[in-house]
């Protein structure tokens, strides 16, 4: 399965690009996804630690760590916004 | 009606769109490109706006919905340009359109408070430099929002 | 700038008169002549507007100084039509502009409400045969005018 | 001297002209051309009797009716503004 992720403002900047398509053997909670990205890069450590960051799973928030994430998903990272 | 786009637009021209002889009041709040920064020393030469179009349109709709029905408001325009413009060019518009005074104005407000900290738009300076910072979010937006829950719910 | 016309102007030309690079935040009150009214069921086909004009002008130039100097705004225009005006058409434009957003739309709600009772102006409702009728201040407005007393001195 | 009378909105409406000019031999205080003008036309006493309108002498909203009125003045009766 395929989840898309993209990234937003600083966190685009600091990754250098602004999404990425994992591939996957299984569903996945986020929470899984979190420590497998972690140990792949450690920048994603300073990201998951940011409380100000949001996360939105196919345009919702994800307010559950252990949410599921499916095939054909679209997780974004959001940092606070500064619109307007 | 949304907007979420690269261009500039026409104030007189974007009025007309939500003019109708029911309506008798309008508010509209445009936000520009300043050249002066608050919060440091700087020159910047403009900014890129960048923008998560899909959630940003979703996000702008709830808002707009909202105010539409808490203020019963006869109409209610938003535009939102995205990427590089220069100083003293049009970011945001928003119009409200009321037959009460009164009502215009506080929607106005509530839905451009909203954007400010509710919608996927990201600031970037462009220094004189050439480099690109990222602008932060301001308390100041986040504790104006506050007011809002008492009005709204 | 202040302007007492006849003529319809046009809010982009108008913006540009106030417009500049270290505003940041433009806050616009547009009112206009509606179809239905709120006192009557009586139908209108315009409106006509009576003004003084010497002492209208002094008294919007104390209203704008007011409105500068108590939200430190950049600028301020205040536009009034007079004489025969038809269905949807513009009355009265205010812009007050600011590096912050909140200052500019207070300002803004202060000088259209202060105009609505203290600058001698009178509408005049066109009747659908051919009469005019005088239009009578709304309490409201006073009522409302009321909370700049703490505000303002 | 000569004192003009600046009428507006149902005033002017109802006295079927927007001004007047007054010639007077001498100075006036604003009381005595009330009284000067309900004498001539019993219309201004339902004027004078309406507390919702305003007097303005010369651009200037009058507070005491012991006010003098002087040569050129310019005396202006305004009903409560509806603009905006």
């Amino acid at each position: 399965m395929n989840i898309t992720l993209k990234y937003f403002s600083w966190i685009r900047v600091k990754l250098k690009k602004s999404h990425d398509l994992i591939e996957l053997n299984q569903t996945i909670s986020f929470k899984e996804l979190k420590n497998n990205l972690i140990s792949k890069d450690p920048v994603f450590q300073e990201i998951f630690e940011d409380k100000s960051i949001k996360y939105f799973l196919n345009l919702t928030e994800i307010d559950d760590d252990n949410q599921t994430l499916n095939n054909g998903d679209i997780l974004a990272f959001l940092p606070p916004v500064t619109g307007g | 009606m949304i907007k979420i786009i690269n261009d500039n637009f026409d104030l007189e021209t974007e009025f007309k769109f939500v003019s109708s002889n029911t309506n008798g009041a309008y508010s509209f709040f445009l936000g520009t490109v300043r050249s002066d920064l608050s919060s440091s020393n700087k020159k910047i030469k403009g900014i890129y706006l960048e923008c998560y179009e899909e959630l940003a349109l979703a996000q702008l709709s709830k808002i707009r919905s909202k105010a539409i029905s808490s203020w019963k408001l006869n109409e209610c325009l938003i535009i939102h340009r995205i990427g590089k413009l220069d100083l003293g060019e049009k970011i945001v518009l928003v119009i409200t359109a009321s037959s009460h005074r009164a009502k215009a104005i506080e929607a106005c407000e509530f839905v451009i408070d909203s954007l400010k900290i509710d919608v996927a738009f990201w600031k970037f300076h462009l220094l004189d430099n050439d480099e690109k910072e990222t602008v932060l979010q301001k308390n100041l937006d986040n504790e104006k929002m506050l007011k809002w829950k008492d009005i709204i719910n």
